[in-house]
């Protein structure tokens, strides 16, 4: 109804009702405050007008309960906002277990998107309905950020590291994808479409029967590159599982914590991955060497992407010598 | 508060000698003792320690050198809450940075 | 102007002005004080930016910051600090001085006494940043680091000179001052009945000197026991 | 001291020597110290400023008139919405409200000859003015395009534009705002009448007070970050750049401690000449003094709590996003407790619509809609959909143009008489006022629509289904350019052709009001001793009127 009317933007994604139940219910609180304000204020200065010049009203010092009142019940109702908000962002920060991942590079001024299955669009993104799709954004420059009004969704892809989103479409059709972070010259042409589809169209169109952009050319998995990539960077040399190695096995270690040589312990997640392949010095895994070189400006930030996801499905094997687990 | 009511004298403290030498020995004691305590490992202590010390001098050259000792209540109201307000960008900025990576945790 | 303030001013040498917005001499020297110190609470600030910067990429990257510290020299920084203490030491007794007698020579001795004490902590300033430019650590286009860590270093040593350079503008700004203050209590300005501009120079100075008492640590003592 | 009675104002003040005729000539003007000369020199100066921003933002909705971005290039488009901020935000409305009404009334609203250092005072408007015209050149020789909030490492590196000259101007423009709030501090600490406590101060004072508070505060911060951007796209050293280590997302926690703060610096004087503008024209003591002047401090205080709700979606912690949605809110209630007393204040009054007060009643109306829209802002989970949308266009331009600079149009006219001695025309006055209300809410009641709708804010081109509200913005907005150039001419006509005004033609009670208008350089013949409580209207004053 709303939405025909142009008031709320297309709903295609689990979190739209959520969202919007709360905008609602914001509206309704705020416009019943304006206009008791706004009421309040008219038929004051209409009942009340000065009559004549000398008229001097008798003074009213103010009222502790009023004024406790209308601390206390505003105080309450934000609060209620401030819960049921949460509610939502957390909601919308927690993607669930079976949410598929999907990566996203922006640069400027485009988005560069990879199935896990290996089909790469640009300022294109085709999902499936009713199946959790986790973004894992990055950007090759400055900040953007990737936003799409019709599942509610918006999260910077900050240079450096890792953000993440995620969604559950429900609506087949297509829908807009912008750039809400300002990112230079052509930052309102950083736009895209979302196209979902149902389940059985997204499989075809994966495999690339159906006629989307974008031939069927980056078809090896993402998992697959990053395995090419893993043998011609030479990383197995170091990272072959076996004891005795120059490195860490890396087999089943992501999740896990692993003792680090300051002491301390760390998480071993895609942000650690990423910072220990560009940057290998910084947190060294207790009974290692610092001997791994960087790899900082050979492999790009697609790249990374699949290597991490390769390293991801690498599982551990019996009696190799790995990390210190912890947990 | 007002122009009628500071009508008596300069109320500006005149600190005793004794009391500019002796802060001037404690805190020469407190820099020895600080840069001694660097080179002893006591693990997460080590910063704390070393805060500490920068702490206790810096109150020190405030309390005497600067006659916030002696300054009517305003004065020493205005500091603190000047660090309180750079104890809070120091703070809610770090709990930004040292919480970020605990959400991922669950994504793996 | 009260008749209070007049008598008050009629006292020194040189009586001082009050200027036309005060009712008296001790509204003004009280006004003044004020506005110091509410000048140096901006100030906290000012240097709280840098020290916010500081905290996070230590936490960040704890082990670059230990090792990059070690690099500076401690000898210089210990003595660098007590230089600054002995300065804060012969302010205070300026200020002293003028509160209690009108001996402008002894107000400017211990003025000039700051000058030098400053003027060393400057010096030792200067050598360890040559070392520093020598050892190419200076960050930038020519920077270079032997250690683990080069970008990670690099980041303590911009904070470092960042955050040492705006505490030597600091003082250079405060040796300035200090030399006008010394030529005008060789004149005789100052006494007890007119001290304010040695006081707030005072508070000034002192600020200057907290500042580096955190700054030691924060930069040179980082980790040390290793 | 002297013993001064609290002195009947003469009934007309022209004839006698006041401020503005005591001398003549450009070096008068320059040289001057009088805090009231030195209001008017802001207040020349921060009118260019606005004018200046004021034609960006005309092309600006010009050219979001078509959905194709077809009136300007790309790159011109950034560099019009960008220095439309900074020149509106750091040399408009910061400056706006303290610099030249704070500047003209604080020393007469507590009684004292001038501000405790007039020199000072003299040296941050020439502070001001160097900063701003280091920002123009900039503007002139070719303009920036990070957008006012300079997020690495889009203006550390990206960026191929004058970002340094403009960085340098706003923080030699930030030493100005610091020595203004230091010297407005120590004026209202240590210069008062006899007898004026704090709990008899105006409202007004409270609100610069605490207002001062964030300049001398926030304003620091704002300048070594500044300063760092530009150290660091000089020197390509990496203290924000992720590429050499650091942290974008640090960059954007410094600004906003600063830049949200800076919100209230805008919107905290405004509510203080609001305060005013109720109670005089309602005659009648304000509802709950204390809580609107404690109010005033608990916004400068919880607002410096707040700035993480800029970064919900910017790669911060949700932990730290939960902590910053909450004290968001928190800071939501003292606003609403002055909403509530100023209507409050309304009830049994005698309400005379004057154009100032219709500028009041209608700050109160859109300050209303601009504060409950930041319920929405601050919710979590809303925000990430409307985060970076014309949404948060909209409701900023609520509290800044609705709130602040309705406040700011309010005061002007209010103290008109006293600054110049003259009487603006009344009726044209409060036809003007209601253009700018109409005019603003047709430019900007759209915006949160298109916001919802999700159209992202600093776009040069927009899909199609967009277009109906950005041309109903825009028709507005055309509104509100009249609305705003009607007080510009007739002020102007009214310095020479306006009714000569009696040193009170309000029937107010602030001391102000009882020197001659315009005021003699000393403010006061005789300094005046307090006696009553604030806002006392009692028949024998009525009669003044």
């Amino acid at each position: 109804m709303l939405e025909k009317l142009g008031l709320l933007p297309p709903a295609a994604a689990t979190h739209a009702a959520q969202v919007d139940a709360l905008y609602l219910f914001l509206i309704g609180l705020s416009g019943f405050f304006a206009l008791l304000i706004g009421l309040l204020i008219i038929v004051f200065a209409i009942r009340f007008r000065r009559r004549s010049e000398h008229e001097i009203p008798s003074p009213i010092e103010g009222s502790l309960v009023l004024e406790l009142t209308w601390t206390i019940i505003p105080f309450c109702l934000t609060m209620v906002i401030f819960f049921w908000s949460a509610r939502v962002f957390v909601s919308l920060r927690t993607p669930p277990r079976n949410a598929i991942e999907m990566f996203v590079v922006g640069k400027q001024w485009m988005w560069k998107v990879q199935h896990l299955e290996g089909r790469r669009e640009i300022n294109e993104l085709h999902v499936p309905t009713g199946q959790p799709i986790k973004l894992t954004l990055t950007s090759e420059d400055v900040i953007h950020s990737f936003y799409v009004p019709a599942f509610r969704i918006k999260q910077d892809a900050v240079p450096g590291r890792y953000t993440d989103e995620w969604f559950e479409a429900t609506r087949p059709g297509t829908y807009h994808l912008f750039c809400a972070e300002f990112c230079g010259t052509w930052h309102s042409r950083m736009i895209g479409s979302i196209v979902v589809m149902e389940p059985a169209d997204y499989q075809a169109w994966l495999s690339g029967g159906t006629g989307a952009t974008g031939a069927a050319e980056g078809a090896a998995s993402v998992a697959a590159s990053g395995e090419a990539l893993f043998t011609s960077l030479g990383c197995a040399t170091c990272h072959r599982g076996e004891s005795g190695a120059l490195g860490p096995a890396l087999g089943g270690i992501v999740g896990t914590k692993v003792r680090l040589q300051s002491g301390e312990s760390v998480e071993v997640d895609d942000g650690y991955l990423r910072e220990s392949i560009l940057n290998p010095q910084a947190k060294i895994v207790a009974g290692f060497q610092p001997v791994m070189p960087t790899f900082k400006g050979q492999v790009s930030e697609e790249d990374l992407l699949q290597l991490i996801t390769y390293i991801k499905t690498l599982r551990a094997s019996p009696g190799a010598g790995g990390a210190h687990r912890e947990s | 508060m007002t122009r009628d009511d500071h009508a008596g004298a300069r109320h500006d403290h005149v600190v005793p000698l004794p009391i500019y030498f002796g802060v001037f020995v404690t805190l020469l004691v407190l820099t020895g003792v600080t840069t001694a305590a660097a080179f002893v490992d006591l693990g997460r202590l080590n910063v704390f320690v070393a805060l500490t010390i920068a702490v206790v001098k810096a109150s020190l050259v405030l309390l005497y050198f600067m006659h916030l000792r002696y300054t009517a209540r305003l004065t020493p109201l205005m500091v603190a809450i000047a660090f309180f307000w750079l104890a809070m960008m120091i703070m809610l900025t770090m709990a930004d940075v040292v919480s970020r990576g605990w959400f991922t945790g669950a994504l793996g | 102007m009260s008749e209070r303030a007049t008598a008050l001013a009629g006292q020194g040498n040189l009586p001082p002005a009050t200027a036309h917005q005060f009712d008296d001499a001790v509204q003004q020297h009280e006004a003044s004080g004020l506005g110091m110190w509410v000048f140096l609470l901006t100030e906290i600030l000012f240097f709280g930016g840098l020290f916010t910067i500081y905290t996070v990429y230590r936490s960040l990257y704890p082990e670059a910051f230990g090792h990059a510290s070690s690099t500076l020299d401690i000898e210089l920084g210990t003595i660098n600090t007590a230089v600054l203490i002995g300065s804060s030491l012969t302010m205070a007794l300026a200020v002293h001085t003028a509160q209690v007698s009108r001996n402008g020579r002894l107000v400017a001795l211990f003025l000039f006494a700051t000058i030098a004490l400053g003027s060393v902590f400057l010096g030792i300033k200067a050598i360890e940043y040559a070392q520093k430019f020598h050892e190419h650590h200076v960050p930038g286009p020519f920077f270079h680091y032997e250690g683990a860590d080069p970008q990670q270093s690099e980041l303590f040593f911009c904070l470092y000179f960042l955050m040492t350079g705006l505490h030597a503008i600091h003082m250079v700004i405060g040796v300035g001052i200090l030399g006008v203050l010394g030529v005008m209590a060789l004149r005789g300005r100052f006494g007890p009945d007119y001290y304010t501009p040695v006081e707030l120079t005072g508070l000034y100075w002192h600020f200057v000197d907290i500042v580096w008492i955190f700054l030691f640590p924060l930069l040179y003592l980082v980790e040390r026991h290793t | 001291m002297e013993t001064a009675e609290r002195i009947d104002p003469p009934a007309r003040a022209d004839g006698g020597t006041n401020y503005l005729n005591v001398n003549y000539g450009v070096r008068s003007w320059l040289l001057t110290v009088d805090h009231k000369r030195i209001g008017l020199l802001y207040l020349g100066s921060i009118t260019v400023m606005f004018a200046l921003g004021g034609f960006f933002a005309l092309l600006i909705r010009l050219e979001l008139l078509t959905p194709a971005g077809d009136l300007v290039g790309p790159d011109t488009y950034n560099k019009l919405f960008t220095m439309h901020g900074i020149i509106m935000v750091f040399f408009f409305l910061i400056p706006s409200i303290p610099a030249t009404l704070g500047n003209f009334l604080i020393p007469m609203m507590i009684g004292a000859r001038d501000m405790a250092f007039p020199k000072l005072n003299l040296a941050s408007w020439y502070i001001f003015i160097v900063g701003a015209l280091f920002t123009l050149w900039a503007v002139f020789t070719g303009g920036v395009d990070t957008g006012w909030t300079f997020y690495t490492p889009y203006s550390t590196v990206g960026s191929h534009t004058k970002v340094i000259p403009v960085a340098v101007g706003v923080f030699i423009n930030g030493f100005s705002s610091i020595l203004t709030g230091l010297n407005f501090i120590v004026t209202i600490h240590r210069m008062r009448a006899p007898g004026l406590t704090w709990m008899r101060l105006p409202l007004f004072i409270w609100a610069l007070y605490a207002t001062s508070i964030i300049f001398i505060l926030g304003t620091p911060v704002i300048a070594i970050t500044l300063a760092l951007v530009g150290v660091e796209r000089a020197f390509h050293i990496g203290i924000f750049d992720p590429a050499l280590g650091g942290d974008p997302v640090l960059f954007q926690h410094l600004f906003w401690f600063y830049s949200h703060p800076a919100v209230y610096i805008m919107i905290l004087p405004s509510m203080g000449v609001v305060s005013e503008l109720i109670t005089c024209f309602s005659r009648k003591a304000p509802f709950g003094y204390t809580f609107i002047a404690i109010s005033s401090l608990a916004i400068a205080f919880l607002g410096f709590l707040v700035w993480g709700h800029h970064m919900f979606v910017a790669g911060m912690s949700p932990y730290a996003g939960l902590i910053f949605s909450f004290l968001s809110f928190a800071v939501a209630i003292p606003s609403a407790v002055k909403v509530f007393n100023w209507t409050a204040t309304l009830y049994k009054g005698a309400i005379a619509f004057k154009a100032p007060m219709i500028y009041a009643l209608g700050f109160i109306g859109l300050f209303t809609i601009g504060g409950l829209t930041g319920l929405f802002l601050a919710s979590l989970g809303l925000d990430v959909h409307v985060h970076d949308t014309y949404f948060v266009v909209a409701h900023f331009h609520y509290i800044m143009v609705g709130g602040a600079l309705m406040g700011y149009l309010g005061g002007i006219h209010f103290w008109w008489p006293k600054i110049t001695g003259r009487m603006y025309p009344e009726s044209l006055a409060r036809i003007a006022a209601l253009i700018v209300f109409l005019g603003f809410n047709l430019t900007f009641f759209p915006q949160f629509i298109l916001g919802y709708l999700g159209m992202p804010r600093r776009y040069h081109s927009y899909p199609d289904e967009f277009q109906v509200l950005n041309v109903m913005s825009t028709a507005g907005a055309s509104i509100l350019g009249i609305g705003y150039l009607l007080p510009f001419c007739y002020l102007l006509w009214s310095l020479r052709y306006g009714e000569r005004a009696s040193s009170n033609p309000w029937g107010a009670t602030g001391l102000e009001w009882q020197t001659p208008s315009p005021p003699p350089t000393e403010n006061f013949p005789v300094t005046p001793i307090v006696d009553v409580p604030p806002y006392h209207y009692s028949e024998e004053e009525a009669v003044l009127v």
